[in-house]
């Protein structure tokens, strides 16, 4: 789970590790005070949920308080497409107004899960502010690396090898060590996927500021980190990932024309994939995962019946611990209430599959029954054509 | 033979008084498998199912000597599950669980590696020898014994690929799912060792899906093993986007590590036959023994 | 370092484990006091930093506070001598006034450090109240052993084979484990030896109450440990003891008669072996250590000069990081200072041994110089004789 | 030979700028040890005693290439130098330092075991092999080269043992303190075992005390390996009491174990020479040797 720039600042504050002086801000109004306050020169950052908000436009810097209401009125209520936010891109609703702090030098910090390595690794570049998988190509002798465990922890010694190799005046040295055990302490006891400080900078008077920080939380944490879950913002979701999200089904919206409802992540991808194979392109990705409840199937199947761009659906089920007839007694109901319009094409294998086709044959519904898997796909493709 | 479990194989499992675990002994059972105890905390001294539950693993070894431990815990206390588990002595642990922290895994796998134990999951449907044990939720019915070795990062996929073998006549030795999971037990080139020494498997099929490097570090045994036998292998995800998770909390690709493409090519350099379209899993695998034969 | 049972159970208290009711108590009235206030019936123990209390008298049971306050002014003042107090015993000073708490099952439970197998031990018995190592020998089945590592700490799932070793009620069972979870990792936390609750009392209403405690701190750690330090009871030492330690001297005092000064333990331990091994008594264990000064040198042979019971001291020297000069010169200046009139055997080897021997000899000191190991022990022997 | 260190030896001092480690840094170069470099966090660039001073011990490796580093940290830094010193992968770490806590020994234990790196000390005088190189920091005045391993667990009690040994002419392949704290690296039964296929060493001398099971263990050693070469003991502590700690943290008799007596029991039943008076150590040796080569 992401986390918002101000969110994040707001917990390194707490913790000990500066950051620029700022405010958070609604309205162009909000805006032009909090930057009369912080002397006028700011800088404003648009709060949304992805990475490159810079080259889509949404950092900007002002000289006055006058030039930052105006850029504030000309950022909130905007659509930022950045190369993470997808196309339909992220509603501008909320600025951090942060003081100007000018960097002497600018470094990278990062704590990760390296998944690959199975380990955790603290990271650091003598660059900052550039992005570090282009530098760990373009420079990799800027970059250092030290792997650590969650038992042990990031060491004294591993912490001195990093700063040692980013050579801080002496003055920054402690800071940067200081930052570092806390920090690291901060990843493991809540649960963090991702921590990084790009850049950190450090000023004339080598104090060291966190200038720009992403927090990223490991999902399957989070029942153990009410602080952190309590900072999930909803307000980027639209209506159909809500509700997906509120009945527990793994639900991302895309581009295309063709709804997939699967039990199951790797099927799921599947039938994306086949279905572009013959080609037809997803609206969706949706797993409607192993524990779903009837009433969630329904759900599942209303968000795509109901998706305007969804000409044809195509519901592919191997039963396994989900059963058929659980899958087909949820369409059912919610095709009645919502007054199906549109094909869709069913599938239906595994546990009680008799029974599930069944209940949809009896229904008197617009439901294509299929065995094959390849057929399923190509009806469906077929049947999106205008 | 079969890898990891036959009919030998004494099963335990933990958490069995839980509404999913009591559902899927009761199938173990039925295809025959030895389970032989569960382990439930606060239930011990009971009879469930038919089996002596205890409160600790190591009250269950020592009255039942299983050497699987199966695990149904919840996703917080599911590792330390795990690691009770090789503390007692286990040596194959298979955890269904799914949503369990990264940082338990972590440390979950590090005590595992000093104790000796293999993992398999979280987040995995199990593995089955079909015809001698079955440890895990897949659906008995549609596997058949026989000559393939099947390894995947997937559930209900596997159970298609399954099905698309047994429907033209392919049974499998074993079919384990890894899990879709970040941080994984044994993964790819573990079992695909595995696979190479044992008599039964003639071919193995993999079923990989987007994020992290399994597929890529499999390629890599695959061209410097100079594998024996064919392998066959399909990655999901072709369409993925770009860092948004699709469902597993393992399947996204992360800057620019872990798409689709990347593996299949890496896996088609190494010699395997990849498979393009799903629907076509089963086909492909017979064609490439049918090739293979013939050779 | 020991510290007192009240101090103890103000720690434990502070954690969350239960500890009976009670008040610490300096003179008789106080006693009685506290025992009114407790409803009469009370338990009186004395405060020594010694185990073996109870069989040598200190803990006493009162029936009323008139009872209680009789069995103060009985035992504040007294000399407790217990199998671990050494000959002297020790003066009780502070008595602990508690509540009788009734039993209807007492446990043990102990944290250690296991040097042996270099890990960290959790220890239950389902017998509380004996001593655990008898209890090894006796009824070693009565015991269960869980051990760990301090990255990982004590691991869920080895509380729950300790606590259904014990075959709990199931209402104490929670507890059991809190109270576990939480003491381990007070034990890392605080650099702990040793945290030995015995007996563990469970009530008849399964509540779990730690009737009497132990705990050992690690001397090496007390250095980051500010808030255990300041619990150290310097009162029970006697006057030399406390002058050794405040110039860091490791003094020991014995029974004998032959005042033992060296450097290094493992040779001033075989010192006394020597003397011993002639017939002597040593009179005390003294490293003077590696980084001593000329002042500490001084102050280490001042307690050795000035005690009554010793009739002449072996002052053995092998020079390494310690210089013999400098030994020599704190021998020389603290002799004139305190007028010497014991004999003193000399044996000076190793680093600067020439000069040391050199400004002994020009003191005009009662001073033998003896090269050879035995035979200086044999000199000092026959001068300690009468 | 000689075990551990010899005259290729390339020393590296972390915390040498320190007052003792300077001291002693100029003794080591004053005896022709190879002393290579020195690292002091904050003083790296600077020359020290003419060595090179590194920020970190990885930089001092990447520049020097030492082999064994000798630790005169702090007590509360020292077992992360040690650390450090194993991740840098130096594979023989000595640890002067005095003082270091219990728990943070057992955590740099178990990380040097990962890294597979040997320790010795902390508490120790470190180890010298005479005329080759000298590793700590004793007087190197009194040793000799010659055909005794010693091993011990004192400081002084050490030079004293050497001290007569040399006096009566019998010179040593390596002395080894093991150092006088609870929780040490190398202990009596590893170097033991070293001393055996060193073909300089022709008899070991173990100088042990109370507390602790070390002894015990060289003895079961002894015993089961039926050692090839002769071996004397001295045990110090024979008139100590129970529950005092004498000097070492780690002399003291706990509850039933530890005492001076059963470890001359155990000793001697494992055939070792037991050395009944200090002041004989040097004598009991040449016995051992005179009967041994009689034989």
């Amino acid at each position: 789970m992401l986390i918002h720039e101000f969110q994040a600042k707001a917990l390194l504050k707490e913790l000990g590790v500066a950051v620029p002086a700022g405010y958070l801000a609604e309205t162009a109004d909000e805006v032009r005070l909090a930057a009369e306050k912080l002397g006028g020169q700011v800088i404003l950052k648009a709060q949304i949920l992805s990475g490159g908000r810079g080259k889509a436009g949404g950092i900007v810097v002002a000289d006055s308080s006058d030039q930052a209401g105006l850029a504030a009125t000309r950022l909130l209520g905007r659509k930022l497409i950045t190369a993470q936010s997808g196309g339909r891109g992220l509603v501008v609703k909320k600025l951090l107004v942060e003081e100007l702090v000018p960097p002497a030098r600018e470094i990278y910090l990062s704590l990760v899960v390296d998944r690959k390595n199975e380990k955790l690794a603290a990271l650091v570049s003598v660059r900052g502010g550039v992005e570090i998988e282009e530098l760990a190509k373009s420079g990799p002798q800027a970059i250092k690396k030290e792997y650590f465990y969650p038992e042990r922890g990031l060491m004294p010694f591993q912490a001195r090898n990093l700063a040692y190799f980013l050579d801080l005046p002496d003055a920054a040295y402690k800071t940067f060590l200081d930052y570092l055990k806390k920090l690291s302490k901060f990843f493991l006891a809540r649960d963090m996927k991702l921590l990084e400080i790009n850049p950190l900078i450090i000023k004339a008077d080598n104090q060291l500021v966190a200038a720009d920080i992403k927090m990223d939380f490991d999902d399957s944490g989070l029942a153990r980190q009410p602080e952190i879950s309590s900072l999930e913002d909803w307000s980027e979701l639209s209506a159909e990932e809500k509700r997906a999200r509120s009945f527990k089904l793994n639900y991302v919206k895309m581009a295309g024309h063709i709804g997939c409802l699967v039990n199951g992540a790797g099927l799921a991808m599947a039938t994306m994939d086949i279905i572009k194979l013959f080609g037809g392109e997803p609206a969706n990705f949706l797993d409607i995962g192993g524990g779903v409840t009837e009433e969630a199937v329904g759900q599942a199947f209303e968000i795509l019946a109901c998706d305007q761009e969804v000409k044809a659906c195509l519901v592919n089920i191997f039963g396994g611990i989900v059963r058929c007839d659980l899958v087909a007694r949820g369409l059912v109901s919610s095709a009645r209430k919502i007054a199906l319009n549109k094909p869709v094409v069913v599938r239906l294998q595994g546990t009680n599959e008799a029974e599930g086709r069944k209940i949809l044959g009896e229904a008197n519904l617009p439901f294509y029954f299929v065995e094959d898997f390849e057929q399923a796909a190509r009806l469906v493709v077929n049947l999106s054509q205008p | 033979m079969s890898i990891l479990l036959d009919r030998n194989s004494r099963i335990l499992i933990q958490g069995i008084t839980g509404q999913q675990a009591s559902f899927h002994t009761e199938r173990m059972l039925e295809y025959g498998t030895k389970v032989v105890a569960g382990v439930t905390p606060g239930k011990g001294g009971r009879l469930h199912l038919g089996l002596p539950v205890f409160n600790t693993v190591e009250q269950a070894i020592r009255q039942e000597a299983p050497n699987i431990s199966i695990v149904f815990v919840p996703p917080l206390a599911a590792a330390d599950a795990v690691m009770e588990a090789a503390a007692g002595g286990l040596k194959l642990i298979v955890c269904i669980t799914e949503g369990i922290p990264n940082l338990d895994m972590l440390k979950a796998k590090r005590f595992l590696a000093e104790q000796g134990s293999f993992l398999i999951g979280p987040n995995t449907p199990g593995l089955i020898s079909p015809g001698q044990g079955k440890a895990g939720i897949m659906p008995a019915s549609i596997h058949r014994p026989g000559p393939v070795g099947l390894i995947s990062r997937s559930g209900t996929l596997t159970y298609e690929a399954v099905y698309q073998l047994s429907q033209l006549g392919l049974g499998q030795s074993t079919a384990i799912g890894i899990g879709g999971d970040p941080i994984v037990g044994l993964k790819f080139v573990e079992l695909l060792e595995m696979f190479k020494s044992d008599s039964q498997t003639e071919a193995v099929l993999m079923i990989g899906e987007i994020g992290g490097q399994a597929e890529e570090e499999a390629a890599e045994y695959l061209r410097q093993s100079n594998y024996p036998k064919p392998v066959a292998a399909y990655v999901a995800g072709l369409t993925a986007p770009r860092g948004k998770r699709l469902g597993h909390a393992g399947a996204i690709i992360e800057g620019n590590e872990g798409s689709a493409q990347d593996k299949v090519k890496c896996l088609a350099a190494a010699g395997a036959k990849i498979i393009e379209n799903p629907a076509w899993i089963g086909q492909t695998v017979r064609e490439l023994m049918t090739e293979k034969k013939g050779n």
